[in-house]
């Protein structure tokens, strides 16, 4: 249970880091975070198989697709 | 104590869309405001997963022997969050191409200078 | 002043979750149409997997739904970064040539990618036996890919023979909703014999519309990446 | 079937044209007047009949459309299509010159056939839905000619909507009350409404039909839009589309709402007929008035319409035999004359090359004599001189005014007449006599397929000028419709009891002092005919076509009243306008181009719900 | 009895295929949803009669309706599906020559996706499905919007995106708490349970789903994409958009409002909102000069018509709203195609250079007149009869207060009107300045303008042929306990 509110306090934290961060690539790896936090509390709520589908979709690929389209813009909020 | 095991899931999927949309809301950078989209849908993820679950009970997966129907949680919410999630990774692509194109055309990712459609 | 304004009215919404999450007690038994699936859904649809037999079968529909969705995400992705050949090519000729990627990542990943292709094949393979199915398997491939990718920049899939078999598998699972139709006048029936639980063969159509949607994930998801990796300059 | 078969005739025929202008110029034309002369002969067979059809159910309201002919819809059917074969007949020459004539001439019957609808319709969902026909094929046309027509059409079809919205609010309001829509239903029905309610509708239907008829703070349209529309359509629509509003005035006031109920609406001063009637007093000064202060041959007798309309509305607002008698024989008469006058201009303009100004013309009247004939007979029409149909009808308003003790408004009318007569004899002798300018030497006669309708209209006014009989029997069998007293009528004018009117009497006396001024002209000395360059101009040189001694042609009376007469209502009008685009312009702004404020939107929409749910109670 | 999934059935099947078909040649693609639509136009007409005598409901699956994703053709169902086929048709026989950007294949995959979204959305009986087929929708528009590549078409599509996805997310979160609440996701099923829950809680979940739904349907605070989404999408998506994608939103708004929660208080809002959506959308357009712009707050103004008389819920009152959707439809379908193609050959957006149209495209510019008449309700027009109900089962509940809201709705009909008479004015009477090699359209462009403009005439002067269809939609809205019957009554 403590493991739990703890992860789901890191989640948050890492949520309005990635609101705050400069840096997108920051950002978007805070955002990966979530998502592999979310993924590890979908595994505690008995959903194993949504737990695999975020962490590979949402922690895996969304980063990838993420950090291309940066390369392909700007990396830093102005 | 037990308040906040009651309430800490609904803190996490709440909160996370709190913050998604305030991203929505205040955050001017275009990619920042996708990852505020996906942070959205996360937390609806995280939402109708614990809408679905029952304390003490196990996945709804009768590969090992011993599992009495009675005995499982609810699977509809999470045959939903496939979906849910698959559905956000291709608005989460198809933004971000639509925000390279933006890109493209304006030389910038501001959307407080990206004015040309208005009035 | 925008902030704060924000500010308030997120707010408000918190107050209409609170007010609404207080009427759905946290972990307590909700459960009302999922126990008809939870009980009978063995013996109905041949799967142990219950989410792979609602996914599939009782909520068939949505999950064609949702394979439509990520197609429409391949197509108008491509649609929006599409740029004519010719041009795409004076691009590609402009590029730096000696890009590559580290000796180590290389090998590794080439050791590395038909084991990821196995793994999610096995996934979605054994979508209705163990968690996991053919959008997760899908994805593993396309991670597969996505490894391929950083580790060879000038390696590219043929993205005919990808649209091919995305549309391909797409067809086969319409296709298969069709063949219900017209043998037990509903669409998306679960037509096949449903074999014993709990054995490969088994479940009659789940795993084959996973596999299909396997394939389609796939090959889509590494379409997406291919296409933000080339068309976008 | 036999109102049917008009209808189906006129709008068929228009379509019909439309088509097949594409092939062939000439059967174009031919099938137009066709088109338009099986319609008048048709409306003339259902003279004195009374037919009653259902033509066409509207099941999912419960409704279904109507037509009806009795002796108040013949009389306006026959004027229209009168009016509407003569111009046609006219335009066959006049617009040999001008573009898009598959259009016109299709649009010209579409206006026809819409006008013949309203008339005949029977019920207000058939009448609003032809008189929506109408009114966007109007504007079609009026728009026609382009340049500024343009905006003259635009003004009027917004103004247009305006009436039309104030119609329909009444149609359905009256159709949730009482369930029916048919004239002869709601007449007896409204019989126990309530005077407010009454009150309600009479306003929304002056609104609806003033504008069409416009009256005065309703008529800005009007002179932009009759001095840009192509003659023969000026015609149309000065002589009968605006007319169409008088009619409805009358079916409201008169075949639905009735007397009884009419005068028990307000008290004292403030009663809807005294109100209605000064309404028209003004419409005539500012009408007649302002025509005055005219250059443009065309607006002067756009708003000489104005004028005149407030004649009729006069003679109908009283609701006595003699008024409606003669606010509805003014209505025919001001059309026949008027429609006579903006032909006449056309033929000027024919000739000329499209001059319109007063002050470049003169001196015609040997050129084009028939067109000199039309126009004098159609002024004294309009001012009313005996002989003429204009003279009877103004007679039964004066009468009328008289006999109900308003010495007032019949001052006021007179002082109308006066201003009709100094701006008519304008336009008659800047056109016609004077001096002719030098690029006219060349004029010719108008061809005679423009000069048979003015040749026509004009043995017309004469017609019922000395026979008012005629079309006054047709009007005393429409007051015998209303179920008021008919006026009793001889072929030469009214016998004794009513109030003696007898041409014959005034022919006499006309007779009489002819033969005195011919004796005065003949006894007294020969004037000498000069020629004008024959003459002492201090000593200077009068060049050939700079001295035109009609220019400006009542400057004085410009410099004294010139000022005063100023249009506020239109200006207001235009004043409107211009806020509410700076208001529009302001709403737009709230699509501001920034996504955040966007979803700012979205959120605060929300919000919103939930904050008046949890913290209001509402909903 | 044919099977209504095939409805969905066959496009989808058919937009899958369009890349194999272009193995064989390029060409086809474009005809592909031509086929498919004609099939389901087909299908549609055929279950018109049928449903009319008895409503169907289509389990996907082969389980009893709660259990499983179930298809509820009710008469409302089958009017919208025929209209969203019809449309859908012309507007894919028009782009046949009209789309000439590349990649076109994936231009038509995306078209008939987002008819297939539409159909979905209208069709199914199961709230999550309603979602998903949503999203089908939405995506597609996004992608579609962003077709042309150019810098409006991407920064329009952007925005949309954004807002779209806002929405989208709320209807999960509708979806969501309904589900927490019922524990089942058929509409019919929690239809009849919604009486048992907290109203508060229920109301908050009305609130999300209404948002949600309201974004696509363009309501008042809600409708900031659709200007800059409408006027920069290529025409013949403009027409989709306009003439179908926002009435889902719409029927979304109607159906969770009229079946699932029966929130007959919030009707007199949704009626107010209305108004003020026509109000501002009509005031926008009156001084725009980008013609596809104006048509497109038009859009809104007229969806404000619609919303407002769906708001009036009197079944006269449903009635016109449904018939305003008809008309509108069809009207701005047709004014979207005429002005596209008028764009097209001008080559600018701005009325003023629309001018003199009249002479060099005369078949374009009929029809645009008639669309916009049409629209602004002149008879003998489709957008008379409906507006005409409208008025008419406004002033018919007999409440002061709808009084007030049908005299402002009038007035909005006036600022329509002038704008409209303008833009008709500026083609016919106005001289061209650079239209001299400007030539009149032919095949595939003018066929679907000519049969909207008789279909906008034939509806005019005989209502009939739809009135019925109509009435029956409108009672499937109002009277929710039959749809509940319809769908349980079998289990």
């Amino acid at each position: 249970m403590i493991f739990q509110l703890i992860l789901i306090f890191i989640m948050i934290i890492l949520a309005v880091a990635a609101s705050l961060f400069k840096d997108l690539i920051n950002a978007v790896v805070a955002c990966a975070a979530v998502s592999l936090i979310t993924s590890i509390l979908f595994y505690f709520l008995q959903a194993p198989d949504v737990a695999m589908a975020e962490a590979a979709i949402g922690a895996g690929l969304t980063t990838a697709v993420f950090i291309i389209a940066i390369r392909k813009t700007e990396r830093y909020e102005k | 104590m037990s308040g906040i095991y009651n309430w800490m899931y609904y803190i996490a999927s709440g909160g996370l869309i709190l913050i998604g949309l305030y991203i929505v809301l205040v955050k001017t950078n275009l990619i920042k405001i996708v990852i505020g989209l996906n942070f959205i849908d996360t937390g609806i993820n995280i939402l109708l997963i614990c809408i679905g679950y029952v304390r003490g009970r196990t996945a709804p997966i009768f590969s090992r022997p011993g599992i009495s129907p009675a005995n499982v949680v609810d699977p509809v919410p999470q045959a939903l969050v496939l979906t849910a999630i698959v559905i956000g990774v291709a608005v989460l692509a198809l933004a971000l191409s639509i925000v390279i194109k933006v890109y493209q055309h304006n030389k910038t990712l501001n959307v407080t200078k990206i004015k040309g459609l208005k009035w | 002043m925008r902030r704060i304004v924000s500010i308030i009215i997120l707010i408000i919404i918190a107050v209409g979750f609170i007010f609404a999450f207080s009427k759905i007690p946290f972990g307590k038994d909700k459960i009302n149409v999922a126990n008809y699936y939870i009980k009978k859904g063995i013996k109905q649809t041949g799967a142990v997997n219950i989410v792979t037999s609602v996914v599939l079968n009782y909520r068939g529909f949505d999950t064609l739904g949702e394979v439509t969705v990520l197609f429409i995400a391949a197509v108008g992705l491509g649609a929006v970064l599409f740029v004519e050949r010719k041009i795409q090519k004076n691009m590609d000729d402009k590029e730096d040539k000696t890009k590559r990627a580290s000796l180590i990542l290389r090998t590794g990943s080439r050791l590395l990618f038909p084991l990821i292709l196995l793994f999610g094949a096995y996934i979605f393979v054994h979508g209705h036996l163990t968690p996991g199915g053919g959008f997760q398997g899908g994805a593993i491939i396309a991670s597969g890919f996505l490894l391929m990718y950083l580790a060879f920049p000038k390696q590219r899939i043929n993205k005919k023979t990808s649209g091919l078999a995305e549309s391909l598998s797409g067809l086969i699972f319409v296709g298969i909703g069709l063949l219900g139709l017209v043998f037990s006048g509903y669409f998306l029936t679960n037509f096949l014999p449903k074999g014993i639980p709990n054995t490969l063969f088994s479940a009659g159509i789940i795993p084959i519309i996973y596999i299909a949607i396997g394939f389609k994930v796939g090959f889509e998801l590494t379409g997406i990446i291919d296409d933000l990796l080339e068309r976008s300059r | 079937m036999q109102l049917i078969t008009i209808l189906i005739v006129a709008f068929l025929g228009a379509g019909i044209v439309y088509l097949i202008g594409k092939i062939s110029g000439k059967a174009r034309d031919i099938l137009a007047v066709l088109a338009s002369l099986i319609v008048v002969i048709l409306v003339s067979l259902a003279y004195n009949q009374k037919i009653y059809t259902s033509f066409y159910p509207l099941p999912f309201l419960n409704l279904s459309l109507t037509l009806r002919i009795d002796p108040l819809s013949w009389f306006f059917a026959i004027a229209v299509a009168g009016i509407g074969f003569l111009s046609i007949l006219f335009s066959l020459e006049y617009m040999k010159h001008y573009q898009k004539l598959d259009f016109y001439y299709s649009m010209m019957l579409f206006v026809n056939a819409g006008m013949l609808g309203v008339v005949l319709s029977a019920d207000f969902l058939s009448l609003y839905i032809f008189w929506e026909i109408m009114s966007w094929s109007t504007y079609l046309l009026i728009s026609y000619k382009g340049g500024k027509a343009v905006g003259a059409g635009l003004k009027y079809i917004v103004m247009s909507t305006v009436g039309s919205i104030a119609m329909l609010f009444a149609i359905v309001s009256l159709y949730t009350s009482y369930g029916t829509l048919e004239f002869s239903s709601l007449a007896s029905l409204l019989q126990t409404a309530s005077s407010g309610y009454i009150l309600f509708l009479l306003i929304m239907f002056i609104i609806g039909f003033g504008i069409k008829n416009a009256i005065w703070p309703l008529h800005t349209w009007l002179p932009d839009a009759h001095a840009e529309a192509v003659s023969p359509f000026s015609a149309v629509l000065s002589g009968i589309l605006v007319r169409i509003g008088i009619y409805g005035f009358v079916l409201v006031m008169y075949s639905i709402v009735g007397l009884n109920l009419l005068h028990k609406l307000g008290y004292g001063l403030l009663n809807f007929n005294y109100i209605l009637c000064w309404i028209g007093a003004i419409s005539i000064i500012i009408g007649t008035f302002i025509a005055l202060l005219q250059d443009d041959d065309k607006r002067l007798l756009a708003w000489h319409a104005i004028g005149q309309g407030g004649y009729m509305i006069l003679g109908i607002s009283f609701g006595t035999t003699l008024g409606i008698a003669g606010g509805i024989f003014h209505t025919l008469n001001h059309c026949i004359y008027i429609a006579l006058l903006f032909l006449v201009t056309g033929a000027v303009e024919y000739r000329t090359g499209g001059v319109r100004d007063l002050n470049q013309l003169g001196g015609l009247i040997k050129k084009m004599p028939v067109t000199f004939i039309g126009g004098l007979i159609g002024i004294s029409g309009l001012i009313g001189i005996p002989l003429t149909n204009g003279f009877v009808s103004k007679w039964l308003i004066y009468k009328t005014l008289i006999m109900e003790k308003h010495p007032f408004l019949a001052f006021v009318a007179l002082i109308g007449t006066w201003g009709t007569i100094l701006s008519v004899y304008k336009f008659l002798h800047n056109i016609f006599l004077g001096q002719l300018p030098e690029k006219y030497k060349d004029v010719k006669e108008v061809p005679w397929a423009m000069r048979l309708p003015m040749i026509i209209l004009t043995s017309v006014i004469i017609l019922f000028g000395i026979l008012p009989g005629i079309p006054l029997n047709v009007i005393s069998g429409i007051e015998r419709s209303f179920g008021i007293k008919p006026l009793s009528t001889i072929i030469f004018g009214m016998p004794r009891e009513i109030g003696e009117l007898n041409i014959i009497n005034i022919l006499a006396a006309i007779v009489v002092a002819g033969v005195f001024i011919y004796l005065i002209f003949s006894l007294s000395t020969r004037s000498r005919r000069v020629n004008q360059y024959d003459n002492y101009a201090a000593g200077s040189f009068i060049p050939k076509d700079k001295y035109q001694y009609s220019v400006r042609f009542y400057d004085p009376v410009y410099r004294i009243i010139g000022p005063y007469l100023r249009d506020v209502v239109d200006d207001f009008y235009y004043w409107l306008v211009e806020k509410s685009k700076s208001f529009f312009q302001g709403v737009r702004q709230i699509y501001t181009g920034n996504v955040n404020t966007y979803a700012l939107y979205i959120l605060l929409f929300l919000a919103f719900l939930i904050i008046t749910k949890i913290g209001w109670g509402l909903w | 009895m044919v099977n209504p999934s095939l409805l969905i059935a066959v496009p989808l099947a058919f937009a899958f295929s369009i890349p194999l078909f272009g193995l064989v040649s390029k060409k086809i693609g474009k005809y592909i949803p031509v086929v498919a639509l004609l099939i389901n136009v087909g299908i549609s007409f055929i279950l018109i009669p049928q449903i009319l005598k008895k409503p169907a409901v289509v389990s996907i699956g082969g389980w009893s309706p709660p259990f499983c994703i179930n298809l509820v053709v009710g008469p409302l169902g089958v009017f919208l599906v025929t209209l969203i086929s019809s449309i859908g048709l012309l507007v894919a026989i028009y782009a046949i020559s009209y789309i000439k950007e590349e990649p076109t294949e994936k231009y038509h995959m995306l078209f008939l996706l987002l008819i297939t979204g539409a159909t979905g959305i209208v069709l199914t009986g199961d709230i999550f499905n309603l979602f998903v087929f949503f999203e089908i929708l939405c995506i597609s528009s996004y992608a579609l919007v962003a077709y042309n590549k150019d810098k409006e078409g991407t920064e329009a599509a952007m925005k949309y995106l954004i807002q779209g996805s806002v929405g989208s997310s709320f209807v999960l979160i509708g979806i969501a708490l309904l589900y927490g609440m019922f524990g089942t996701l058929n509409m019919a099923d929690i239809a009849s349970r919604v009486t048992s829950a907290d109203p508060t809680f229920l109301f908050i979940s009305l609130a999300f789903l209404i948002t949600g739904f309201g974004i696509e349907a363009a309501v008042f605070p809600l409708n900031a994409w659709l200007p800059d989404a409408h006027s920069s999408a290529p025409s013949s998506i403009s027409a989709i958009l306009s003439g179908i994608a926002i009435k889902t939103g719409v029927y979304g708004v109607a159906r969770m409002i009229y079946t699932i929660f029966n929130a007959d208080g919030i009707l007199t809002f949704i009626a107010f909102l209305g108004l003020l959506t026509l109000l501002i959308g009509e005031m926008s357009a009156f001084r725009q000069n980008d013609i596809k712009r104006l048509l497109a707050y038009s859009s809104i103004g007229q969806i404000g018509l619609i919303v407002f008389a769906l708001g009036i819920a009197t079944s006269l009152g449903v009635f016109a709203g449904l018939f305003q959707i008809v008309s509108h439809a069809l009207a701005k379908a047709l004014l979207f195609l005429a002005a596209g193609y008028m764009i097209y050959r001008v080559g600018s957006k701005s009325i003023d250079s629309l001018s003199g149209l009249g002479r060099k495209m005369p078949l374009t510019s009929f029809a645009f007149t008639i669309g916009s008449f049409s629209l602004i309700g002149l008879p003998p027009f489709a957008g008379f009869i409906s507006k005409f109900s409208i008025v008419y089962a406004a002033i018919q509940v007999k409440k002061p207060i709808f009084l007030v809201f049908v005299v402002i709705a009038l007035i909005a009909t006036v600022i329509e009107a002038g704008y409209f008479f303008k833009v008709v004015q500026n083609l016919y009477f106005k001289e061209g300045k650079n239209v001299d090699n400007v030539t009149e359209t032919s095949g595939y462009i003018i066929v679907p303008m000519i049969i909207l403009v008789i279909s906008i005439i034939v509806i005019g002067i005989h209502p009939q042929f739809i009135t019925g269809l109509l009435k029956g939609a409108a009672g499937e809205l109002l009277g929710r306990t039959g749809y509940i019957g319809w769908v349980l009554g079998g289990s």
